[in-house]
């Protein structure tokens, strides 16, 4: 027995964000009764330290420790330093949300922590086990915030949704682990590409058990046909949560799709591309379908994100660094505008009004036009025209599968594009032509969230005139390998 | 000897039974629980096997962290379903349709 | 000399950065955001004048050109420069800018800031899309335009405006799709974006023909073409006058400028072998639409259905050169039709502006387009009438306005092509005459017969100069096309061989 | 038919018995039990397959912990069991259908043609004196000593979660809470007030569901 | 030098025509009229000294580019002069009729009271006079096609505005939009003939046009596969369209009766004497390839022909003094076109000047009278004006006696060579124009003298007696002495030069073979007076003698005759009445045939099938799979499970299979 300590240096970010996650937990008990946004400054604190440790000490080569548990590259770490940038301006707008809501709690941030923690686990995933791991805590955790308001049903129904239906994608998914280990004898995913790569494996099963692989990480994306869970979970859900469940977690599910597919199965590619492909396909055309008879815009932002999760498998399926790239540069910037649309909804609502429905934003224009020009570049990057990153997001993808030679797939990819205009113009157009149903100014919940709002939003104009560094940081992050 | 085969149809057929009672179970939300519980007994059961004809312990380890894992996703499992109790004085599931469209 | 200075790019980003400047300091003050947009759009226009001045006649070389690396990951420029193709329809982009400007000066009276803002940056833009030689900037130029657009005519258009707003949107937003695909592909197979190095890249005939149609589907819906134009009557029906002016003056112009661009240089061979369709087409646009704008009951409608006639022209000139070619084995005549079709999008430009605004000055005192609301209004507004009359009458194409300029050399080329083309072409003598003339006489002539036209007063000064401006550049273009036409020879020249040069 | 192979059957046949009988019967406290002997049962199977850590875990965790659980939120929720199970079999012939088609798929790779004997050959039998629990623990704080810690923060999250949404601070007039230190601090004063009565006049008085809203 | 003056004859009148056009108001009306006049003036004086340059010093023809317009393909479009004999002819009869309409409107138009006064009406019709002079100046003047075409272009423009010019009047713009649209389907075929000059001759220069005929002439092309065709003979038959549009032949005649709905009779002289003729001209102008194409030229003799013996019917019937005269115009350039048919250009461009001059001479006098009727036009109401207006009633016989070509006066000479030359020529229907023609000449003694004697003689009527007649203003009655002269004698001294083909030069070409005019000089011509004693015993005399003599009967010695032989053949007046039904031919087929296209069109082809069927349909089609997608969303968990759980099952299928 031969027991080498393992070096514990790569997993600093990860370790200090346990630390002080748990220190908050404990502390918040403390903490809530006298001063109310104690906790809430503690997270954004750590958050804030922990993207200071993952930048200053950022992965120009992989390293692998804990025996092949943990994989620290710079591909995960500029996924980590995203979701930490998406979960910092999720818990901005979360505060205000919360607090206005009247169910401002410390296990809300808390579990919030906790989530990064185990999106940052699935990022660095390097086994089956890690991976299953990091999800279910990601998974555990959202599954209580959903439920946190207590006295919601919406919120508590799309909690059960969520839970019932993601406890069984899981259990997919595990099923396929079981039959690539049964397949292979091994968990850990260079190994498994070793031996796949060598012939080792039967086929068949490996075949087999990337079917449940795929379908557990399309259900975590929200891929048709495994999204049905995602309009409910996202209506129903108290709007601060639906804004942490649609982006920070894409990025970790993006993680693990790239760590099993592209690191772990290349030689199964023939397999799985097919699937991607199926499920890419499905997902633009329904995602961009469905959307547009939606009336809340929580909802349709679900089906959007659907359609969305349809473009990114466009970069997977490519199967080749370029594509993973691409892919990568597509969720991060869905992330990013995706914290602007849930955000906007976020600094309009008021207590007794969500302000999640189209007709809310009825004649926003007139009565704040500043707001209405920022939801209106986020729902033209959403719907990927110019010049806002939106754009380019969607061209590198659709580039890579032209790349790879499915045109047909471009095409259906820029049709569903079309289709999906429509009802981001519906936003606008409810916001632009239509006469509001309550006149009078509205100011945002709070000039922080002005400010929040104005920023991600101007964000997405400015990366959309100069994207030229984050695509790059994709690029290389892959290439590095 | 007992086939490796046997413990996978074995598994399988908890597998597909649990597949089958979450979809025909339209009442009881606990079921819900009960079926994925199969669900993983199923997993957990093919990972046994080939751990044994592996002579590998990982898969037994894996078998383990997944015991973990259930045990806390079923207490939360059970914390949502008594909120959605206390929601709608029932945990039919034919009551959970409200969101929908 | 002026070399050194980044006048494209001045002229992209000063009416941008204005209007959005517009957008802040005419929040609460009229008053500022009308001066301000009449500032820019004025400095705009002085400033594209050296474009003119500098130019060099004897190359088809790119002139004026910026280059500076925009996403290196994609090969992706940002590449400004003109040619003689694209310069005059930057100068027709500055030159319509302060019109549309200036007409909206006291018509509009809800989110004046808005309105100005959304026009400027709409400039900035169109002028991007025609000196871009990148395609991916050329796309995102052509594709950002559609939003300040789609807001103008949702938020200050008519009844219907949100009908056609959407219509507008998706429709356009539909055909370009395709083009970004061509893009990409050939990105794919080049490694470049740059629309110079597609120019020169070899194609197989497969990949030709459905770049091509891709392209087409594009330009078609932009132009716009039959059997895709069924938006264009509706946008112009709802949009606010300077919306109409703008989409008719320049927006369809950028299909026209699509096709030199990109169709005949990229993909030649297949343009030489589906050019029936867009001859086909096009003679469809030049007979169909001209009757079914015969019996238009509402001017604008009329007016955009005379404006798709139009731009048949402009894509058979374009395409008559294979004809030509296979006809007489040589390209003698074909440069004729080139730049027929080059002098009908600028002549275009100033006419359906023209048009457009007149339509405008009418509806601003009446609010309705209906033909059958008005008569004899001649009798209260001589100025205007004889300003409409004139632009009448360009619309016609009568020799001496800039209307017969691009139709004539059209004409003539297309004979030379096929004699049926160019009957069939000249038939928009009669029926262009038609619907124009009809509707010149009963809405302007006969006598008053209604208590609203009574009440019509004659232009005011502002509108009086819009009209004479406009009325001016028809006339000058129409008497004396030479200079404008000189500026193209070479480029279109060299657009020929391009056309002409199989990539197989 | 060995003896092993029979136990073997045996214990699947009761597992794949009980497991019908959890998604079919109408009462969530008998299925809860059915449950718990399919456990036993497939902790058997776990065995003969020498896992016998786990398979004892299985019973000891599962059914000593996760089904009590279970059984416990099933009595405390009033449920009306005389709705249950209705609809059941008109949509039985369809799920029967899709579940038999996915076992059939399932069975075409998890049949003896992939994983018979003759494919796998014996799987090795350890010797008496071997510990699996050894074999287990060994790897479990090394090697993956990295997910141990991530299950421990797991169940951390689990612990945080459900109290999280199951405590219920209910407000002080709804529960008298304790304090101690004020009833130390009580004097006499604070025990007996003076109160002087006016006329009783009756008013009408909100029902007790109305507050409770 | 004489290019300045060429450019001065050309802009002076544009410059008089923008003063009053665009700075009426500013001007006032006399600025106005002495503005536009001045500019006329100028261009006739010094057309004079250009005629005499080039028809009495001989100056060699003159061929220069004013500015090149464009360049284009290697081809250069210019503006520019082409002067010799047959322009500097055109040029003095367009500049002095002209100046004999700027002065006599003054006159004119100030009897108009139809519009209110802040309306600068009279500005604005001495802008359209002088823009018309220049437009006619550049047509006649052109050097190539080009300009041609825009002078072509330019003179139906001002018609249209001057046909228009009571706008109020709904008759009036309806005949404007009408003669546009005529004459616009003459430019098509017009442009089509252009078109095939560029095509097969690359050049827009007269001159490099004519160098080219003969390598062209055998051209042969396939419009329908397998049907071959002279181009020469097409691209004339084309170009021959476009003057069938200007210069009213049948079939396209039917703008110009209506073009009287101009103000009386201004306007309508210009479309009578002036504009009409530049058909006349352009195929007169293009004679060298006109003469290389047989059966273009048949084709060009048959129209005129036709033209002038119906139009003449047509004349007959007409109660309108304006519209009698109209339809005399039409017939007579029936004679013309069928000079040019018979190879006589001179004869025809003879006529074209003689007709000029005693048609402006009638135009005139019927304007006299209209305004001494206040406006009134129907010669029902008029009788007996003879004593009241006695120099318009000389001026009207001398028109008269001129049009029925009485021996000695200008319109004898000229339609006398016409009538000599069709006998001589031995073209394809050349025989069937002549009895035509002659035909002609019966008729229109018949209408003309009809008219005369209705209005001069007869009984006074109603409204005559009613009203105080009296003469015109000097403005008036001054250019109707002064073009009574050249009515009757301008005739004499041309007759010779034009017969023998010296007058024109060599800006005409005629093949020897085709000189029918040199045949009747050779045949026939004996001197000028030998010629006008020697007529009296010819048919054509005797016709147009005859024809007065039955006006005289019918109108004066038995005015209840008419309306018996009215009565008698009802069917030939019911064609008559309705001018052989073009009028309602092209309103059922071209006017409501093209609305009706035009409304099936909107509704059927854009609405239902572009619009409901591609566009809305396809957005119906997203929408209801929306919609039916958004069923499956049903809520219930185990719908969700089960769709993944059949997608579970489909993708093993997929992949195993």
């Amino acid at each position: 027995m031969n027991f080498v300590i393992p070096a514990f240096a790569p997993a600093i970010p990860e370790m200090v964000l346990l630390a002080l996650t748990s220190f908050i937990l404990v502390a918040d008990t403390f903490w809530s009764k006298r001063y109310q946004f104690a906790t809430y400054y503690a997270t954004q604190a750590t958050l804030i330290v922990v993207a200071y440790l993952i930048m200053s000490s950022f992965a120009t080569a992989q390293v692998i420790t804990f025996d092949g548990s943990f994989v620290r590259d710079s591909f995960a770490d500029i996924l980590k330093l995203f979701i930490v940038l998406v979960s910092l301006g999720i818990f901005l707008f979360s505060k205000e949300y919360l607090l206005q809501q009247k169910f401002f709690s410390g296990e809300y941030f808390v579990l919030g922590l906790f989530g990064v923690l185990g999106m940052f686990v699935m990022v660095s995933a390097h086994n089956f086990i890690t991976l299953y791991l990091g999800l279910e805590i990601m998974s555990l955790a959202m599954y209580a915030m959903i439920a946190l308001r207590r006295d919601a049903s919406d919120a508590i129904e799309s909690a059960m949704k969520y839970f019932v239906l993601g406890a069984l994608a899981t259990g997919i998914l595990l099923y396929g682990f079981s039959m690539l280990y049964g397949a292979t004898g091994s968990i850990t995913f260079p190994e498994i590409a070793k031996i796949i790569e060598a012939g080792k494996a039967d086929a068949v099963v490996l075949s087999f058990g990337v079917v449940f692989i795929v379908i557990g990480l399309a259900f975590k994306l929200g891929a048709v046909p495994f999204h049905m869970w995602a309009p409910d979970v996202y209506h129903g859900s108290p709007t601060a949560v639906t804004l942490y469940l649609g982006t920070a977690p894409k990025i970790a599910a993006f993680a693990i799709i790239y760590r099993l597919l592209a690191e772990g199965m290349p030689g199964l590619v023939a397999d799985w591309q097919t699937l991607i492909i199926i499920l890419s396909v499905l997902s633009m055309v329904v995602g961009a379908i469905v959307a547009i008879v939606q009336e809340n815009l929580k909802r349709m932002l679900a089906y959007s994100g659907i359609g969305h999760a349809g473009f990114l498998l466009l970069g997977v399926l490519a199967a080749n660094p370029d594509g993973y790239a691409g892919a990568m540069f597509y969720i991060i910037v869905y992330a990013i505008t995706a914290v602007a649309g849930f955000g906007m909804i976020i600094a309009l609502s008021r207590t007794g009004n969500e302000f999640d429905k189209i007709s809310d934003f009825k004649g926003l224009n007139a009565r704040n036009s500043w707001l209405a020009f920022m939801m209106l570049i986020v729902m033209f990057s959403m719907a990927g025209i110019p010049p806002f990153i939106g754009f380019f997001a969607k061209v590198i993808v659709i580039e890579e599968v032209v790349k790879a030679g499915f045109i047909w797939i471009a095409v259906v990819a820029v049709i569903t594009a079309v289709i999906s205009a429509f009802y981001y113009l519906r936003v606008v157009k409810a916001m632009y032509f239509d006469k509001p149903e309550e006149t009078g100014p509205i100011a945002p919940v709070s000039g922080q969230l002005n400010w929040a709002v104005s920023f991600v939003s101007i964000a997405l104009l400015v990366l959309g005139l100069m994207p030229s560094s984050l695509i790059e940081l994709c690029y290389q992050s892959i290439g590095l390998k | 000897m007992i086939a490796l085969s046997d413990y996978l149809i074995f598994g399988a057929i908890l597998f597909t039974i649990s597949m089958a009672g979450i979809f025909l179970n339209r009442k009881n939300i606990i079921i819900l629980l009960m079926s994925i519980e199969l669900l993983l007994l199923a997993v957990n059961t093919n990972l046994v096997a080939f751990s044994h004809y592996l002579n590998d312990v990982t898969g037994q380890i894996f078998v383990f962290f997944i015991l973990t894992v259930a045990a806390a996703e079923a207490a939360i499992g059970l914390a949502i379903i008594v909120l959605v109790f206390r929601n709608r004085k029932s945990i039919n599931v034919d009551d959970l349709g409200s969101l929908k469209g | 000399m002026l070399s050194s200075y980044p006048i494209l790019s001045t002229l992209i980003w000063l009416p941008i950065i204005g209007g959005l400047l517009v957008l802040f300091a005419g929040r609460n003050n009229d008053t500022v955001a009308k001066w301000l947009s009449l500032i820019v759009a004025f400095a705009t226009f002085v400033l594209s004048l050296p474009l003119w001045t500098g130019f060099d006649t004897t190359t088809a070389a790119m002139q004026f050109e910026e280059k500076i690396s925009w996403i290196p990951a994609f090969n992706i420029y940002y590449h400004l420069g003109v040619d003689g193709l694209s310069m005059p329809l930057v100068l027709l982009t500055t030159f319509t800018q302060v019109l549309v400007i200036a007409s909206a000066w006291d018509v509009i009276k809800e989110r004046v800031e808005q309105y100005m803002g959304a026009f400027l940056i709409m400039g900035g833009m169109m002028t991007g899309v025609f000196v871009a030689l990148d395609s991916i900037l050329f796309y995102v130029f052509w594709e950002a335009l559609l939003i300040p657009m789609f807001i103008v005519i949702g938020k200050w258009g008519g009844p219907r405006r949100v009908y056609a707003t959407l219509k507008f949107f998706l429709y356009t937003f539909f055909g370009s799709v395709f083009m970004l695909v061509s893009f990409l592909y050939m990105y794919y197979q080049s490694g470049s974006f740059s629309i110079l190095d597609m120019h020169t890249m070899q194609l197989g005939m497969t990949a030709q023909t459905l770049i091509f149609l891709a392209f087409l589907l594009a330009f078609a819906v932009k132009i716009p073409m039959f059997p895709v134009h069924t938006w264009l009557p509706d946008a112009h029906v709802e949009a606010p006058t300077a919306g109409s002016v703008v989409l008719a003056a320049i927006m369809l112009k950028m299909g026209g400028y699509g096709f030199v661009r990109f169709s005949l240089p990229i993909t030649p061979d297949a343009s030489m072998q589906l050019d029936w369709l867009v001859i086909l087409l096009s003679l469809i646009a030049i007979v169909y639409i001209g009757i079914v704008a015969l019996v238009q009951s509402d001017m604008k409608k009329l007016v955009a259905y005379s404006s798709i006639s139009h731009m048949g022209f402009v894509t058979l000139g374009m395409f008559v050169l294979y004809d030509i070619l296979e006809s007489t084995g040589s390209l003698q005549g074909a440069q004729l039709g080139m730049e027929g079709a080059m002098v009908q999008m600028i002549s275009h430009g100033f006419i359906s502006g023209a048009m457009f605004l007149a339509i405008g000055v009418l509806y601003d005192r009446m609010h309705t387009r209906e033909i059958s609301a008005y008569s004899g209004v001649v009798n209260k507004m001589p100025w205007f009438v004889m300003f409409a009359v004139l632009f009448a009458m360009a619309n016609v194409g009568l020799p001496g306005t800039s209307g017969f300029v691009g139709e004539f050399m059209v004409i003539l080329s297309s004979f030379k092509a096929n004699i049926w083309f160019g009957t069939i072409a000249a038939l928009t003598l009669i029926i262009g005459a038609a619907y124009t003339l009809w509707m010149v006489k009963r809405v302007f002539f006969g006598p008053v017969t209604n208590e609203n036209v009574e009440q019509l007063q004659d232009l005011n000064k502002r509108e009086f100069a819009i009209m004479a401006t406009l009325a001016v550049a028809v006339v000058a273009l129409g008497v004396f096309p030479a200079p404008l036409m000189e500026v193209m020879h070479t480029s279109v020249g060299h657009l020929l061989v391009q056309a002409t040069t199989s990539k197989l | 038919m060995t003896f092993e192979q029979f136990i073997f059957y045996l214990l699947g046949a009761m597992a794949v018995i009980s497991g019908l009988m959890v998604i079919t019967v109408k009462n969530p406290v008998k299925a809860a039990l059915w449950l718990v002997l399919a456990f036993i049962s497939t902790a058997g199977v776990w065995i003969m397959a020498q896992a016998e850590f786990l398979g004892l875990v299985l019973i000891l965790v599962y059914v000593g912990a996760v089904m009590v659980l279970f059984l416990f939120v099933v009595m405390m929720l009033d449920i009306n069991l005389a709705q249950m199970k209705e609809g059941f079999t008109k949509y039985l012939p369809l799920g029967a259908i899709a579940a038999i088609a996915t076992f059939a798929m399932m069975y075409m790779v998890l049949g003896p043609a992939h994983f018979g004997l003759e494919v796998t050959g014996n799987p090795v039998q350890h010797p008496a004196d071997y510990s699996n629990t050894k074999a287990i623990a060994v790897p479990l704080y090394t090697t993956h000593a990295y997910a141990f810690v991530l299950a421990a923060v797991l169940l951390l999250v689990g612990i945080v979660a459900a109290i999280a949404l199951t405590l219920r601070r209910r407000a002080p007039k709804e529960v008298l809470y304790q304090d101690i230190n004020k009833q130390n601090r009580t004097s006499a004063k604070d025990r007996l007030t003076m109160v002087k009565m006016e006329a009783v006049v009756e008013k009408p008085v909100a029902s007790k569901e109305e507050e409770g809203k | 030098m004489l290019h300045t003056i060429l450019s001065v004859i050309l802009l002076a009148p544009l410059v008089g025509s923008m003063i009053a056009g665009l700075f009426g108001r500013q001007v006032g009306r006399k600025g106005a009229h002495f503005a536009t006049i001045i500019g006329v003036a100028i261009s006739t004086l010094l057309s004079f000294y250009v005629f005499k340059l080039f028809m009495i010093d001989g100056h060699e023809a003159y061929n220069a580019a004013l500015y090149t317009w464009m360049v284009s393909d290697g081809i250069r479009f210019e503006i520019g002069f082409m002067i010799d004999e047959l322009s500097a002819t055109m040029m003095l009869v367009v500049t002095f009729v002209s100046l004999m309409v700027h002065i006599y409107t003054i006159g004119y138009m100030d009897h108009d009271e139809d519009y209110d006064h802040h309306n600068p009406y009279y500005q604005r019709f001495f802008s359209y006079i002088s823009l018309f002079t220049f437009s006619m100046l550049s047509l006649v003047m052109a050097n190539n096609f080009l300009q041609l075409f825009f002078g072509w272009e330019a003179v139906g423009l001002v018609s249209y505005l001057l046909i228009g010019f009571y706008m109020k009047r709904e008759s009036a713009i309806q005949a404007n939009l009408k003669a546009f649209l005529v004459n616009r389907v003459g430019d098509f075929g017009f442009i089509l003939g252009i078109a095939m000059v560029f095509v097969y001759f690359n050049t827009m220069d007269y001159k490099e046009f004519f160098a080219q005929l003969t390598t062209q002439r055998d051209v042969m092309i396939e419009i329908i596969p397998g049907v071959e065709w002279s181009m020469i003979t097409l691209m004339l038959i084309l170009l021959f369209i476009g003057a069938m549009g200007k210069s009213a032949q049948m079939p396209l005649h039917v703008w110009l009766p209506e073009s009287m709905e101009g103000p009386t009779p201004i306007s309508a002289l210009i479309h009578a004497a002036t504009m009409v003729t530049a058909g006349i001209f352009m195929v007169a102008r293009l004679s060298p390839a006109y003469e290389l194409s047989e059966t273009a030229l048949s084709v060009v003799l048959i129209t005129g022909a036709l033209t002038a013996f119906m139009m003449g019917l047509l004349g007959l019937i007409q109660n309108d003094i304006k519209r009698v005269v109209a339809y005399s115009t039409l017939s007579q350039l029936g004679y013309m076109t069928a000079a040019l048919g018979a190879s006589a250009y001179a004869a025809g461009m003879f006529h074209v000047l003689t007709h000029a001059f005693f048609k402006a001479l009638l135009f005139l006098a019927a304007g006299s009278v209209i305004i001494a009727m206040h406006h009134k036009q129907d010669i029902r109401d008029m009788g007996g004006l003879r004593k009241y207006m006695p120099i318009t009633y000389a001026a009207m016989l001398i028109g008269s006696l001129a049009l029925i070509g009485f021996p000695g006066f200008s319109g004898f000479f000229s339609k006398d060579s016409i009538l000599l030359s069709l006998n001589e020529s031995e073209r394809f229907g050349s025989t069937f124009a002549y009895v035509l023609l002659m035909a002609g000449v019966f008729v229109t003694a018949f209408y003309s003298f009809r008219m005369f004697f209705i209005v001069f003689h007869g009984e006074e009527s109603e409204y005559v007696r009613t009203h105080q007649m009296k003469e015109s203003p000097w403005v008036v009655t001054v250019p109707l002495i002064l073009l009574s002269i050249p009515a009757v004698l301008m005739g004499l001294p041309m007759i010779e030069p034009m017969l023998n083909g010296t007058y024109f030069g060599s800006a005409v070409f005629v093949a020897a073979a085709n000189d029918t005019m040199m045949a009747v000089y050779n045949n026939y011509y004996h001197g000028v007076f030998d010629m006008i004693v020697h007529s009296f015993m010819t048919l054509p005399v005797f016709l147009a003698l005859s024809g007065v003599f039955l006006a005289w009967f019918l109108y004066i010695k038995q005015p209840n005759l008419p309306a018996k032989l009215k009565a008698m053949c009802p069917r030939g007046y019911y064609m008559l009445d309705n001018a052989y039904g073009f009028d309602r031919l092209n309103e059922i087929v071209f006017v409501n045939g093209t609305r009706k296209l035009g409304a099936y069109f909107t509704r059927v082809v854009d609405q239902k099938m572009i619009d409901t069927g591609m566009v809305t349909n396809t957005f119906m089609a997203v929408y209801n799979a929306a919609v039916s997608l958004r069923q499956t969303q049903t809520g219930y968990m185990y719908h969700y499970a089960f769709v993944m759980i059949f997608g579970l099952l489909a993708m093993l299928v997929w992949v195993l299979w």
